[in-house]
């Protein structure tokens, strides 16, 4: 804090544009103290160039080992009404749809007991209450769950799944992501609560290759709608498109397969080439559509870059159905986290773990036949290790 | 806590059928096509015939329960009391036809940004930064805040090639997922630990924050039951910090801002693909960081006239090369551009054919 | 050695000026364009006017003195007394215009093999084998022979759609350079080195044993002097006995031959690349590696028949992709193909486009 | 040998159309006992399925380190013709030609010394006599430097350089490839005898980017001739092969940057985006010519797999003119052993030591600037080393 309380370099941030997050801590200010010492420390860090947050202690509420980020600040002193500053995250519902109401309710408890700041939504998809302190998480946990909602993962443990909105809004949506979602957040209250694998697991499910939820990038589990048969053409509603599009050099030349045609008036695939990157549908959404046979493709293993570099997820599974319960997709699931608890260090990936201990080992472990899908290339290095049965 | 109620636990999120619009719950997975009506705006259509009005606003992401209260009150006056999140923090309304407009009029009045769908910049991803964690190397709000006021146009009217996805994270833990952006915006440190002999015995487990240095860059300095840092070996990752406190790393003048360009995620046209580094570093220049915003609108305008329709960031570099993307850029190419890590074999240019510029 | 003449060191070889034919010599550096004649035959025209011919032969590479003769006597005859070797270790002449017919003639009547040019398999880049080294995993002229007695008209008559290079090395050491040609033969070990108690201590320093070893795989056995190998950890890369004689692979049931795909060096159309694991085991079955054959053989028919004009066996495969490749061939698709070294991760399929088959 | 000496399965290999190395062994075995026993004990390990072949000890010609490769049956008793069965290294001449004559010499040594095989010529480039004697060696080198021949290369010293034929029949090359090997050849003579590396080094020369030497996948330093201004085309001769071809497909659908049109009448090539792929080049011989201002790519670091996996050679100078007396390449050549001698472990090739230690320290001492042109692409990983400097 400047000694008067000024925020001059925060103040600019309030014109522009864009909207201001330092309009929304000072409305938030206005009813909570501490809003505004974060508002005070953050003009201090733009003035140090750096965090004013320690490392946070392990805070949570009774029987949960996640769901809660301690947060100190380094200069209490100065700054009481940050001295602690913990985040709650809240698991948000599959596909981020709220009403009115349900959203008043929380916004009335998080009022009440915290910074009147949010996050909508952290970046894993959590409803993130910012700003809080110890003695007031078990009475935000009751009152929140007294509403129907409940905490979100952190820690070492499965972290809250999320979606694309699928079925309920995208005519692309081979897999009904937002169910999915929701019945392995159900299935695996648990593991989601209560920290017991070697380090984080995200599940991401995206309704189709478009991966509107980055889940390649962003999750452990990547599942990814795709089809099996062909793409349905509508000839006439293609004709249509041509009239606004050269379909020849914006969708056929743009095929990465190049299995596309388009003569004038015929629109031709040839369907046992295309590998479904979604291109030509997303350019002629009324005219194309995914085929009829639809299910998944379960991809493991993307992560951030710490330590060992960052890892997008990969095909495990070309091919799944996904229909209710979901036990298919439950079922593997559980045994990767088992062959993980298993061979996984502390802070191991899963992604991380297959990349040390090869395929092989998670395959024969989960079951998974070895397919060509699996790679984009067959090893080129000679060193193959055979096990002795394979030397019979 | 006198009256406290019967402890409810393990419930999950709420199933969102509690959720959903009418016409979302009669349409659910009969969704035939969409049209883009402008940039801020599209219709579904459903096999019923039944269509859904989407229309989209800007958030930052860090906002205040009022302004969820103000969310909910457009929603409950325009949207049947419905609304959404995008998976990039705007939010969404689902008008009934005719009160699309009055709904996009009341926003804009309001000072909102109507936007984001479509090809041009949508929102950017981004994390905590200064507002509330112990690592970063920069802020997080301030940045895209600055770098938004001076792009925004590009979310309400302006059309790009293609997407381009903007994150970012302000430390190497990336939790913006920025390895995947068309545009990465990234926070680095570029000074080693600084060991705090006062606190680390109590702190820290000397031999777990050993183990935790990636390259073997921290030794045991047993006679002050702390440790020593390996300077020449430390590529500041930071993963000594999060396993000890008596660690940190940052620093005034050392952190500030990495750009990387020509990632993605989504698989049309081609495979998804980590972002490149373009600029090593800029510095941290609050509030506005000058030099980070004009870099990555530079980037976005070298993009914008020189890439063909449809071509995401990276699919426009792979097809020029990268010489030439520093040629048109500018940017000048150094040490640092060139990978040294475990898998830097794999980054260099194996085959004479390239371009001369 | 008596009358032992005064010791010449450091000469290099002798200038290549002294070898080569007049027209050579005259158009050094002035060559216009070149034409196939047939699959023997080419045609160099110079600036000047000047034409070289130039006629190729294969041979087995493991040649006697006297064969070397024999193509003296040919280049006597009719190419000025000049000869030369291929990179690939045929022998090319260099008749004059009308001298072309008659030495093919000659040539062929004595049993020799005209051709190898243009696209087709010219002959096998190989190695020492049984014939000479002392860590193979399979013959190496033997395989060729018997390989190559098989396709011998993909080197006279037939055509492919372009270049295939064949090459055999017959350990991990490579020395054939197999790991980028359209077809690599390439001699495995699958047992870990036998510990040879007897001599080890006297052959061998333990330390730079145990050091050599990529993967760890060697521990010391200090009662013994000697070590011990953590079996499950081997690779069978041979390195271990490059460096202590006393750790041999060979093995009669373990060794073998695994084939690779899809190499090339030159540049042309698409960069150099490295060949891929096909088929990892097929057995020593000499003399004629019946496997061996069958396998190189089906697949450049299916290469042949599949394959567009100018694409090579690598190009092809990445075009229609290796889901396809390995449907049809019909090869199947094993733990083995899955890359597990040290860069495995840049193999793994990271989107979730690929064909069904 | 089986005891009645004879080889059914050597023999098995003399039929057939390709021709038989069991037949010239056959051929050499009738003068020389040594071949006779290599027939014998190559029989013996078509039996068994195994070399019988020891570990090579040292062997070789006074002051030399290199050049001879000593070799020793495990069965001496057995086959005593090659109880000692050792290579002698003979340095090819650039471009391989040879006259009839100067063959004669070294046939008609090796017949008095060896065993009457060879190997026209090793992987390397070298033309390698097949088994002989250490008590030989001296003599063999007698007589071979006599003639005007030197020995090769092997141990960690420079290998025998080697090229393709370029300017001597090749109308594509744009370097002199084989006066530049026969230049470094002796140049560096003592780096090719006298072993002092942490490795082998290997140098090839291609006047073109077809590789005809196959450089780049064998050699630590592989020249390669390119140029830096445009293709020259001569329309006519292309119109010519629009005969024989379908220029569009087969060129200009084929050239990897698609910067070639073709309209029925004219070539047009964009030749900012050409890569000097030699594709089109290839292909129409006769129409098509390299540019006028030549000069090669120098790569670095191409080897076998042996240990850490197989590396191809990559840019470390993108255009150098090479002309006689060729002593920026030595230079730079020279810069580069320094850097390696100074850095590399044992038995580390230097594209594995700039593996190890990253481009930059290569870079700075060689004094060559980081260009683009060096990588596919920039780096992705986040953990880029800074130096005090470069923070200041
Ligand atoms: C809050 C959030 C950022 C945000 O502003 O949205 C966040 C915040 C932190 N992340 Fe994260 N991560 C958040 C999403 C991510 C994501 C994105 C995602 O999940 O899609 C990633 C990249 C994907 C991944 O998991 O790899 C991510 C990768 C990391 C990593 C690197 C992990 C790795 O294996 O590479 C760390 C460091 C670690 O785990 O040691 C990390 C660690 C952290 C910690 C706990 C800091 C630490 O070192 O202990 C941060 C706490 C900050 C705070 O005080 O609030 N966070 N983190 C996100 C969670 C909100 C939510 O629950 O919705
Ligand atoms: C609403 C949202 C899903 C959600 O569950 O929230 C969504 C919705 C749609 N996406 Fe998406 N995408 C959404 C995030 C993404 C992401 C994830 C991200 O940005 O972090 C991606 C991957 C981005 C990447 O590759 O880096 C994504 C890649 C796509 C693509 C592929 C773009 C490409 O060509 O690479 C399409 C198809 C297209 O644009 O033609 C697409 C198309 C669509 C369509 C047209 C699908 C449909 O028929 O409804 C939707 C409206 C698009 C629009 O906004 O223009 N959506 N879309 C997300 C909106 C985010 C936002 O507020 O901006
Ligand atoms: C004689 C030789 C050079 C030498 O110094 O000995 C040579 C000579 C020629 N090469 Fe080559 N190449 C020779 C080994 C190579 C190699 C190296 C190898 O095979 O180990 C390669 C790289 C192979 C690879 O990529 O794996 C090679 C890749 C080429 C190419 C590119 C082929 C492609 O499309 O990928 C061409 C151009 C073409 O074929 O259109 C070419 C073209 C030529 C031309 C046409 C050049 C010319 O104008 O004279 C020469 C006659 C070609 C022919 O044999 O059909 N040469 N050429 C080598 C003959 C080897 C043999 O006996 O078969
Ligand atoms: C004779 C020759 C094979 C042939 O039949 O032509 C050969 C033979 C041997 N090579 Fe080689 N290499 C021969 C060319 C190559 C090549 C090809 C080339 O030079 O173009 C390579 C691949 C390129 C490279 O250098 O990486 C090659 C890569 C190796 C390697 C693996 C090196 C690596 O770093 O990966 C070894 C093992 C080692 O060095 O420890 C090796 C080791 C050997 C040894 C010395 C065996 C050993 O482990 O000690 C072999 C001696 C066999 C013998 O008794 O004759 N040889 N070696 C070639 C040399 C003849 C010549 O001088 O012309
Ligand atoms: S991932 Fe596919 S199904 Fe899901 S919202 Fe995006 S485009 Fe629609
Ligand atoms: S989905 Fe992709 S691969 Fe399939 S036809 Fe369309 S553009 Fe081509
Ligand atoms: S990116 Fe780093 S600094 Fe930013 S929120 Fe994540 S862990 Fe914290
Ligand atoms: S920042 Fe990373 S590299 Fe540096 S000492 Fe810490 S763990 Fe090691
Ligand atoms: S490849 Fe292996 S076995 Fe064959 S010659 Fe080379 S080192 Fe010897
Ligand atoms: S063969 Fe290779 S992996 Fe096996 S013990 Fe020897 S050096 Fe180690
Ligand atoms: S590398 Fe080029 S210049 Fe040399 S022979 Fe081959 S085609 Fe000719
Ligand atoms: S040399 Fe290659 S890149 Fe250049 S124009 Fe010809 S085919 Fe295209």
């Amino acid at each position: 804090m400047s000694k008067d309380g000024k925020t001059p370099m925060l103040d600019d941030l309030e014109k522009g544009a864009w909207p201001s997050f330092v309009k929304e801590i000072k409305k938030a200010a206005v009813k909570s103290n501490t809003a505004k010492d974060l508002l005070n420390i953050l003009e201090r860090s733009y003035r140090d160039k750096v965090t004013h947050w320690k490392h946070g202690g392990i805070v949570g509420v009774l029987g949960y080992g996640g769901g809660v980020i301690g947060r100190y600040c380094d200069l209490p002193e100065e700054y009481p009404g940050v001295a602690h500053f913990h985040t709650v995250r809240i698991n948000q519902p599959a596909g981020n749809y709220y009403t009115s109401n349900a959203l008043r309710e929380l916004m009335d408890i998080w009022d009440k007991y915290g910074s009147g700041l949010t996050n909508m939504h952290g970046s894993t998809g959590d409803l993130v209450l910012l700003g809080t302190q110890t003695d007031k998480l078990e009475a935000i946990f009751a009152e929140t769950t007294a509403k129907g909602w409940d905490l979100g993962g952190s820690g070492s443990c499965l972290r809250t799944p999320s979606c694309c909105v699928g079925n309920s809004r995208c005519e692309f949506s081979n897999i009904d992501s937002m169910e999915i979602c929701d019945t392995l957040t159900h299935k695996f209250q648990d593991e989601l609560h209560r920290p017991a694998f070697p380090y984080k697991f995200k599940i991401k499910v995206s309704g189709c290759a478009n991966d509107c939820t980055a889940a390649i990038a962003r999750a452990d589990m990547s599942i990814i709608g795709t089809w099996r048969d062909d793409i349905r053409i509508d000839q006439a509603e293609v004709k249509n498109c041509s009239k606004d599009m050269d379909i020849k050099t914006e969708v056929c030349d743009m095929c990465p397969t190049h299995c596309m045609s388009w003569d004038g008036s015929t629109l031709k695939i040839n369907n046992k080439d295309c590998t479904r990157c979604m291109h030509c549908i997303n350019r002629m959404p009324k005219a194309l559509r995914p085929g009829k046979e639809k299910g998944a493709t379960i991809m493991l293993g993307g992560k951030a870059p710490i330590v060992t570099g960052a890892l997008m997820s990969w095909v495990i599974v070309p091919f799944m159905k996904l229909e209710k319960p979901f036990d298919n997709i439950e079922d593997l699931i559980r045994k990767l986290w088992e062959w993980w608890d298993e061979h996984g260090k502390n802070r191991e990936r899963i992604g991380e773990l297959v990349d040390r201990m090869g395929m092989r080992s998670m395959l024969e472990s989960t079951g998974l036949p070895p397919v060509p899908q699996m790679v984009k290339a067959p090893r080129s290095n000679p060193y193959v290790f055979w096990s002795p049965e394979d030397v019979k | 806590m006198a009256d406290k109620p019967k402890r409810i636990t393990d419930i999950g999120a709420p199933h969102f059928s509690k959720f959903l619009p009418p016409v979302i719950a009669k349409n659910y997975g009969k969704w035939k096509y969409h049209e883009v009506i402008d940039k801020g705006t599209m219709k579904h259509v459903s096999e019923t015939g039944d269509e859904l009005y989407t229309v989209r606003i800007a958030t930052p992401r860090l906002v205040s329960t009022d302004y969820v209260r103000e969310m909910c009150a457009y929603a409950d006056k325009f949207s049947g009391g419905h609304l959404r999140w995008t998976t990039r923090h705007n939010v969404e309304f689902f008008p009934a036809k005719d009160q699309v407009e009055p709904l996009k009029t009341a926003l804009k009045k309001d000072g909102h940004l109507v936007g984001g769908i479509g090809y041009g910049i949508s929102n950017v991803v981004h994390t905590q930064g200064w507002i509330h964690c112990h690592t970063p190397a920069t802020d997080a709000s301030g940045v895209v805040k600055a770098v938004m006021d001076e792009l925004h146009e590009y979310f309400t009217t302006k059309t790009l090639p293609a997407r381009v996805r903007i994150a970012l994270a302000c430390c190497l833990n990336m939790c913006g997922a920025v390895h995947c952006s068309d545009i990465a915006i990234l926070g680095i440190h570029r000074k080693p630990p600084k060991v705090n002999e006062a606190t680390i015995a109590n702190q820290c487990e000397i031999p777990t924050t050993i183990a935790s240095c990636p390259t073997g860059a921290i030794a045991p300095n047993p006679a002050a039951k702390s440790v020593k840092i390996k300077e020449e070996r430390c590529m500041y990752c930071g993963n000594c910090y999060t396993m000890c406190p008596s660690l940190p790393l940052a620093d005034a003048h050392g952190d500030g801002i990495s750009i990387y360009v020509g990632g993605k995620v989504s698989n049309a046209r081609g495979v998804p693909r980590m972002s490149k580094l373009a600029i090593p570093f800029l510095p941290n220049n609050p509030p506005r960081w000058p030099e980070v915003v004009q870099a990555v609108k530079h980037i976005v305008e070298v993009y914008a006239k020189d890439a063909r329709k449809h071509e995401r960031m990276g699919e426009w570099i792979e097809r020029i090369g990268w010489e030439r993307f520093f040629k048109l850029t500018g940017i000048p190419f150094t040490y640092q551009h060139i990978d040294d890590f475990t898998f830097a074999r794999d980054t260099f240019r194996m085959t004479p054919t390239f371009k001369w510029e």
